[in-house]
């Protein structure tokens, strides 16, 4: 579905991804694992069109090589760090925002109503301006906002980060019943135990090269992954 | 010894009641920490101990000093600093200036002194400069001294955070979810540094986080917030057995 | 060798004023009015058998400007004198300039008296070929109140504005001293175009003479918009009045009124002039053009005398000018460098045409 | 040197003054005025009210223009500093027009009509000298300290607090001295140009300071006196052109603007630490030109 | 009481001038963050615009305005994407437009002066609508600020539905927040940056001819929006009702303090109102907050 050949990055003179290659097929959950500065969140930019890039990125048979808008008209949707919610409006606009793209208003109506059931603060907090909220309740936000473009690709962007234990289990069940509703998740996370335990498949990146692929099982139970990355003692 | 007491403290927004009624005590030396869900207030209690946001009732003393709606810098000048949640550095400075500029706190000579570069500024600027090198060297950060600060990886911005707030020589030193973003690996290291300089600057550490494996396994004494009101405190054994922050916070499984 | 033998084939002379700016219109007009008077001097020959070439510069009516093109002119153009400038402004800053060059200066209309003399002394390199300031103002309270016989009198003036602070002291001082009361004085400025505040102020004190000594912009925008309160009182002003465009945009509202100008537009004497100007550049020529006119023949007479072009000797020559202009006698007084004696026409705006009434002198 | 030349190397000595001030509140602090006109304008009047009508010399002369500056400045910023962006903006613009206004209609100063007769004190060495003292003073006042403080508060006004940094204090300070230097500025024109007349400090005048210190680059001091330079030079190497002058001043800003970033200089100093680390670590030094982090 | 009426009618008027120019002002604002200096300079080109229009190819008035206000909607697309989209693609801080645009506005005032068939002169509409005002009792209302006051308020309801009303609107809104999370909404965001320039210009065109209708033409008139920045923060910075309430506030503010108080001193107390103002409600009447959470 996502192929992307050779990729690499440079931030002035900073090579930050050099020559990834890697794929996503339909319908599963692909999580990327990496530590701090591994050029996940850059892999993810370029995906979504706010980078620069030597290499290509190839989409439903297409080339990517468009403006973010264009990027996300053709069903791929990136719910970025740092959440980028529109601090200034409240909750339901945010959300609103989300399906700017659709045009059909009992869906979008629907819709609206599932992220609420599923995130029950966000209805709480309704007219809310969003800059206010808690971070995690950015957090929720931020992922109720990209369901509301009813997306085919959801690019997600340590969606954990901030959030208490008990809603980062349901944040992962969330992603689990998103992906039951046919879509095909990409996954970046540092809770990486948690998340390979919900992934079909997992690539580890390190200092912007992919140095392991395989099925999240046998990541997770790979020695040298458990030590490093799932804070299992030697 | 009570290094710092909240009485009663609420803050309100509008109609929302983000901390209500908390009392609350941090011993002198010790590593206390603040967990709760997402939106109990946790940040917002950081926000009113230094100054940021004012106090809508209650009152908040440290080391004997009330210090209720104080302004930010002075808190900062009486002892107490701090991380942010959304990481708040000099972003366009170098890693070395960030934390130079923040040592600032222990040079005293003035505007006039710095014009005509008198003796005690020339003294007192090599001091900073040794007493910058000397931290960024503590916290791991000296082979990237010279790294704009908004270029380096998310977790090393929050350690350099963390040097920021050490540079005030403070006695309380509050970190907000300074996990946030690291592996588990990571956090591990972060918790051995927590300690280290602990016991290095003989601080007293506030914490919040939502990693259970660090705030159990490096905090004394937990609170639990909920709906801005405490929900429980004690150690973190008893914390983690507690069935109210079982079913608010911790979930069944951790 | 050639090189030289051409420049001293030319004399060169300097204009200053504004090209760009608030004030371009009346700049450019005087700039072209030197072009073309020097063309039509060097067709016949030139003066001293040499041809006349002239350097301008823009100075935005700013007096730092005037000031560098001052210092450029006479250090790098090597110019014998300077014509220009309009803005009382820009000719006053410069006179140290001059001084320092021994190079002279004949301002076209800055009319306030401290362009040429400071202090009770005369600046020996400032000369003018307008009147100044405290005889405008003086004219037109001296006309208001023993012509029109008017016994009260409103002032509407630019706050920011030298000319117009300047005309609105002398004239208020003369009209009261002729028995006349002053019953409001409002101030704008510099840029604003609505004045209906100050003018329902001024109909409230209901005078018989509204004075707006400012520029024809102003006065079209302020004349309509007084006629449009209703105020009935007859308008009067000074010469930055007079302009075609003061016709276009105001024709009804300043009907009836009365300025004091230069001289008289319909004066034979000018009309030769008039058509060169519109035939050259197809424009009607500003009031600045008829006073830049009269600054080169006062400079050209001068140079002839001096018989050299020596900015000096220059100098000292424009001290004993006395001829005859477009714009009247020119008679240069020694301890003055104005134009002595200058009589100033009044004019007014009938059937929206400039009638010359009559030359006057107050008492 | 002939007196043009002269007269257009003191115009930047007296712009570049001015100009010192407004970067360290605009490069240094993050501030942005449109008002420093009025600040010179204060300065010059006062200076020359010292010399005129008082016989003061020179030098003390320009040092209490520069204190009325100054303590005019700490009245404004006292009110408007807790003014965010463009509000403050707006606060220093109409403040600037405000003294103009003032000085408009006060005959004691000539009013609109100007004020001519004023010495002719000021001359290249004077404001070659009295500018190398005041890069030096403010280059001092930067690397250290308060300057850093300064820096802080324009880089983050939160995190400087937590820092300690009382930023209301030292947005004041930089205000305050900004503004002196803008007095002196005032001061030595007044004295240059031996006229004053409000029209002289018009919101142009500011609003030429502050594409100064951006054209030159924010905060660097060399940026300062390169732009100063170029920048008062310019419209002089046009005149030529008359009327198109002014035209391709603008177009020249634009152009800079767009093709250079950081303006001429933007955050580096001539200094011989600088060139020698600009030319060994050239590698390095790019990353501080390098984009923001998403 | 007469007096006090007419005062009032004065003030609206003027204010209703400030307002139709102030609102182009604020769009763009609020979207970009920064202070559009090259406004004035469109609106001018919208002034010459229907001028030559109306004379020229002797257009009906309704005709010659849209088509003005076309033309500079077009102009203002045009600086957009000569000056300001190289720094937003570099994403240079907000210093850096102000001063593009400072220099933009340089450059449009100038070009207008220097070219031959233009130049400084002056130039009168053709009156096409009458100049004898409408009296009511012994008061005047004249016929073309009736108009002007029409058009306005037609113009702002429709801004307004547009914005608030329409997903374009809501787009814009979003953009004026953040771009990049726009942008990952699927928004457009280049295109909601052009279409807010070419918005601003179209009203820019509309202002420019009215004000040319009433006040003549002529290359200054971009000056009298320093009044409307002025106004837009009294208002509220990015706020299009505040723009408007702040401009008929500032009208009204400037006619009474004309009329009752002092002209002499309108500026300086209107400018001492406005930081009253600003000292009690630091965003202006209806600024929009940018307050981050700590
Ligand atoms: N400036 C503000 N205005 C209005 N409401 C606010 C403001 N700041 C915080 N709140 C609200 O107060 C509540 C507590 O917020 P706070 O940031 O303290 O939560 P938290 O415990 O730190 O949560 P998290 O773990 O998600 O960071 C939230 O519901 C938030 O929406
Ligand atoms: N705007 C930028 N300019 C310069 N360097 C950058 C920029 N953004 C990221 N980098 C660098 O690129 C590398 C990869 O960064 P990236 O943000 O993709 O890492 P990440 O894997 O998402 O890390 P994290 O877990 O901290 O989010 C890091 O070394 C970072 O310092
Ligand atoms: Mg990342
Ligand atoms: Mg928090």
């Amino acid at each position: 579905m996502l192929t992307i050949n050779n990729l690499h990055v440079y931030y002035g003179g900073i090579h930050a991804l050099k020559g990834v290659s890697l794929n996503v097929n339909k319908g599963e959950i692909l999580t990327i694992i990496g530590s701090n500065g591994a050029g996940k969140s850059t892999l993810l930019n370029s995906i979504s069109g706010f980078l620069k890039y030597k290499g290509e990125i190839i989409y439903k048979d297409q080339k990517l090589n468009f403006s973010p808008n264009k990027i996300v008209q053709m069903g791929i949707c990136h719910v970025p760090e740092g959440r980028l919610v529109f601090a200034n409006l409240t909750v339901e606009d945010n959300l609103l925002l989300g399906a700017y793209l659709r045009n059909d208003k009992k869906g979008i109506k629907e819709d609206l109503e599932k992220v609420y059931t599923l995130f029950p603060r966000l209805k709480e907090r309704q007219k809310q301006l969003s800059g206010t909220l808690s971070g995690g309740e950015q957090q929720m936000l931020a992922m109720g906002r990209g369901l509301m473009s009813s997306p085919d690709i959801m690019l997600l962007d340590e969606p954990s980060l901030g959030l208490a234990p008990l809603l980062v289990q349901t944040v992962f069940d969330i992603i689990t019943d998103i992906r039951k509703m046919g879509k095909t998740i990409l996954l970046v996370e540092q809770n990486a135990f948690k998340a390979l335990s919900i992934a079909d498949r997992a690539y580890v990146l390190e200092q912007g090269k992919i140095i392991m692929e395989g099925s999240a099982k046998d990541i997770a139970n790979n020695p040298s992954i458990k030590e490093a990355y799932l804070g299992v003692k030697k | 010894m009570n290094l710092l007491e909240m009485k009663n403290v609420t803050k309100r927004f509008g109609g929302l009641t983000a901390v209500s009624s908390v009392d609350f005590e941090i011993e002198k030396g010790s590593i206390t920490g603040l967990i709760g869900p997402n939106g109990a207030g946790k940040t917002t209690i950081f926000n009113l101990i230094t100054g940021v946001y004012k106090v809508t009732e209650g009152k908040i003393t440290f080391d004997g000093k009330d210090i209720t709606n104080k302004e930010p810098y002075m808190i900062a000048d009486m002892g107490i600093t701090r991380t942010f949640q959304n990481i708040r550095l000099f972003k366009k400075l170098s890693v070395y200036e960030n934390v130079l500029t923040a040592c600032q706190y222990n040079a005293n000579y003035s505007l006039f002194e710095a014009m005509l570069y008198l003796p005690r500024c020339r003294k007192q600027e090599k001091q900073l400069k040794e007493q910058a090198e000397n931290l960024l060297e503590i916290m791991g950060l000296i082979d990237r001294k010279d790294f704009i600060a908004n270029n380096l990886p998310y977790g090393l911005q929050r350690r350099l955070e963390i040097a920021r707030a050490l540079s005030l020589n403070p006695k309380l030193l509050l970190l907000d979810e300074p996990a946030a973003g690291m592996n588990p690996d990571e956090t591990a290291q972060l918790m051995n540094l927590i300690s280290d300089i602990r016991k290095k600057f003989d601080l007293s550490i506030l914490i919040i986080d939502h990693h259970m494996d660090l705030v159990m396994g490096i905090c004394e004494k937990i609170m639990v917030l909920n709906f801005g009101c405490k929900l429980a405190e004690g150690t973190p054994i008893e914390i983690q057995s507690n069935p109210k922050v079982i079913e608010a916070y911790l979930g069944v499984e951790g | 060798g050639q090189k030289s033998a051409v420049s001293s084939d030319t004399i060169k002379v300097g204009w200053m004023g504004s090209l760009t700016g608030d004030q371009a219109v009346w700049g450019q007009c005087e700039l072209n009015t030197v072009k073309m008077l020097f063309e039509e001097i060097n067709a016949k020959g030139g003066v001293l058998g040499k041809k006349l070439e002239v350097v301008g510069y823009d100075t935005k009516g700013d007096p730092q400007e005037a000031v560098n093109v001052a210092k450029r002119l006479t250090t790098q153009d090597k110019v014998v004198t300077i014509l220009g400038p309009n803005a009382s402004g820009s000719a006053i800053p410069i006179a140290p300039v001059l001084e320092a060059a021994k190079v002279p200066d004949i301002a076209t209309v800055a009319t306030n008296p401290k362009v040429t003399v400071m202090d009770g002394k005369v600046k020996p390199y400032n000369f003018r070929v307008c009147f100044i300031d405290p005889y405008q103002g003086a004219v037109a309270a001296g006309y208001a109140a023993d012509i029109l016989k008017a016994k009260t009198a409103a002032i509407l003036y630019d706050v920011g504005d030298d000319y117009s602070q300047g005309l609105t002291q002398f004239f208020e001082e003369t009209f009261t001293k002729k028995g006349g009361k002053i019953v409001a004085k409002e101030g704008f400025k510099s840029g604003d175009v609505d004045f209906r505040p100050q003018l329902s102020k001024i109909k409230a004190a209901n005078p018989e003479v509204i004075f707006m000594p400012y520029f024809f912009k102003e006065v079209a925008l302020s004349s309509n918009q007084a006629r449009e309160l209703g105020i009935t009182a007859t308008l009067m002003g000074g010469d930055g009045w007079p302009s075609d465009q003061l016709l276009q945009m105001a024709k009804n509202a300043v009907e009836g009124s009365y300025f004091v100008n230069h001289l008289d537009f319909n004066d034979p004497e000018v009309q030769d002039f008039k058509t060169r100007y519109k035939n050259k550049y197809g424009k009607e020529v500003e009031l600045n053009g008829y006073l830049v006119h009269d600054a080169v023949l006062m400079f050209v007479d001068a140079l002839q005398r001096a018989g050299e072009p020596n900015s000096e000797k220059i100098a000292k020559a424009l001290e004993e000018t006395n001829i005859k202009g477009i714009t009247g006698t020119i008679k240069i007084g020694k301890d003055t460098h104005n134009p002595e004696g200058k009589e100033a026409a009044i004019i007014k705006i009938v059937d929206g045409k400039y009638i010359f009434q009559q030359k006057y002198t107050p008492q | 040197m002939d007196a043009y030349i002269q007269g257009i190397l003191i115009l930047s000595g007296i712009n570049l003054m001015a100009v010192l001030g407004l970067s360290l509140l605009t490069g240094f602090t993050g501030l942005f005025s449109f008002g420093h006109a009025g600040f010179m304008a204060i300065g010059g009047y006062t200076a020359a009210a010292m010399t005129v009508k008082y016989h003061m010399p020179f030098i003390p002369a320009l040092l209490i223009g520069a204190i009325a500056a100054s303590f005019v400045s700490a009245i404004i910023g006292a009110l408007t500093l807790k003014l965010k962006g463009d509000y403050f903006c707006i606060a220093t613009l109409g403040f600037g027009e405000a003294t103009r206004l003032i000085l408009d209609n006060v005959q004691y100063f000539g009013g609109a009509r100007g004020w001519p007769g004023i010495p002719a004190y000021t001359n290249l060495t004077n404001v070659v000298i009295i500018n190398i003292i005041a890069i030096v003073l403010l280059a001092n006042l930067i690397r250290s300290k308060h300057g850093r403080n300064m820096i802080a508060v324009r880089e983050e006004e939160l995190a400087s607090q937590i820092a300690g940094i009382n930023v209301f204090k030292y947005k004041l300070i930089s205000l305050m001295i900004s503004a002196a230097y803008a007095g002196i500025a005032g001061g030595l024109m007044a004295h240059y140009m031996t006229f004053l007349q409000p029209k002289m400090f018009a919101l142009t005048k500011s609003t030429e300071l502050t594409i100064i210190v951006i054209f030159g680059g924010l905060g660097s001091i060399s940026g300062s006196v390169l732009g100063a330079l170029v920048l008062t030079s310019l419209p002089e190497i046009l005149r030529a052109f008359s009327n198109w002058r002014l035209v391709i001043y603008g177009l020249a800003v634009i152009i800079i603007m767009i093709t250079r970033p950081e303006g001429l200089m933007g955050g580096y100093e001539f200094t011989p630490q600088s060139m020698k680390k600009l030319f060994s670590n050239l590698k390095g030094k790019r990353l501080k030109s390098s984009e923001g982090r998403e | 009481m007469t007096q006090f009426l007419q005062q009032l009618i004065n003030g609206l008027s003027i204010g209703s001038v400030y307002a139709l120019m102030a609102v182009g002002y604020s769009l763009v604002y609020s979207i970009m963050n920064f202070s559009n200096f090259a406004h004035g300079g469109v609106i001018m080109f919208g002034a010459y615009f229907g001028f030559f229009y109306l004379t020229l190819f002797r257009l009906p008035f309704p005709v010659a305005l849209i088509g003005a206000a076309l033309s500079t909607a077009i102009l203002a697309i045009i600086i957009e994407r000569t000056a300001y989209k190289p720094l937003r693609n570099r994403r240079a801080p907000f210093l850096y437009f102000i001063i593009c645009a400072m220099g933009m506005s340089i450059f449009l005032e100038n070009i207008i002066i220097a070219l031959p068939f233009i130049g400084p002169t002056f130039r009168t509409y053709p009156e096409i609508f009458s100049k004898t005002p409408i009296k009511i009792g012994s008061l005047a209302v004249g016929r073309l600020d009736l108009l002007m006051f029409i058009i306005s308020a037609i113009c702002l309801g429709l801004l307004v539905y547009f914005i608030d009303f329409t997903k374009i609107g809501k787009a814009i809104q979003a953009t004026s927040y953040n771009i990049k999370a726009s942008a990952l909404m699927g928004i457009n965001t280049d295109f909601i940056i052009i279409t807010v320039f070419a918005l601003g210009g179209f009203f820019a065109g509309i202002a420019g001819v009215l004000f040319g209708m009433k006040y003549t033409v002529y290359p200054q008139i971009g000056v009298i929006t320093n009044k409307s920045f002025i106004a837009a923060v009294f208002g509220g910075l990015g706020s299009l009702p505040g723009a408007v309430i702040g401009s008929v506030l500032l009208g009204i503010i400037e006619t009474f303090t004309s009329g009752y108080i002092s002209s002499q001193y309108r500026d300086l107390i209107a400018f001492v109102l406005l930081i009253a103002v600003l000292v009690i409600r630091p965003r202006g009447l209806m600024g929009k907050s940018n307050e981050d959470k700590a």
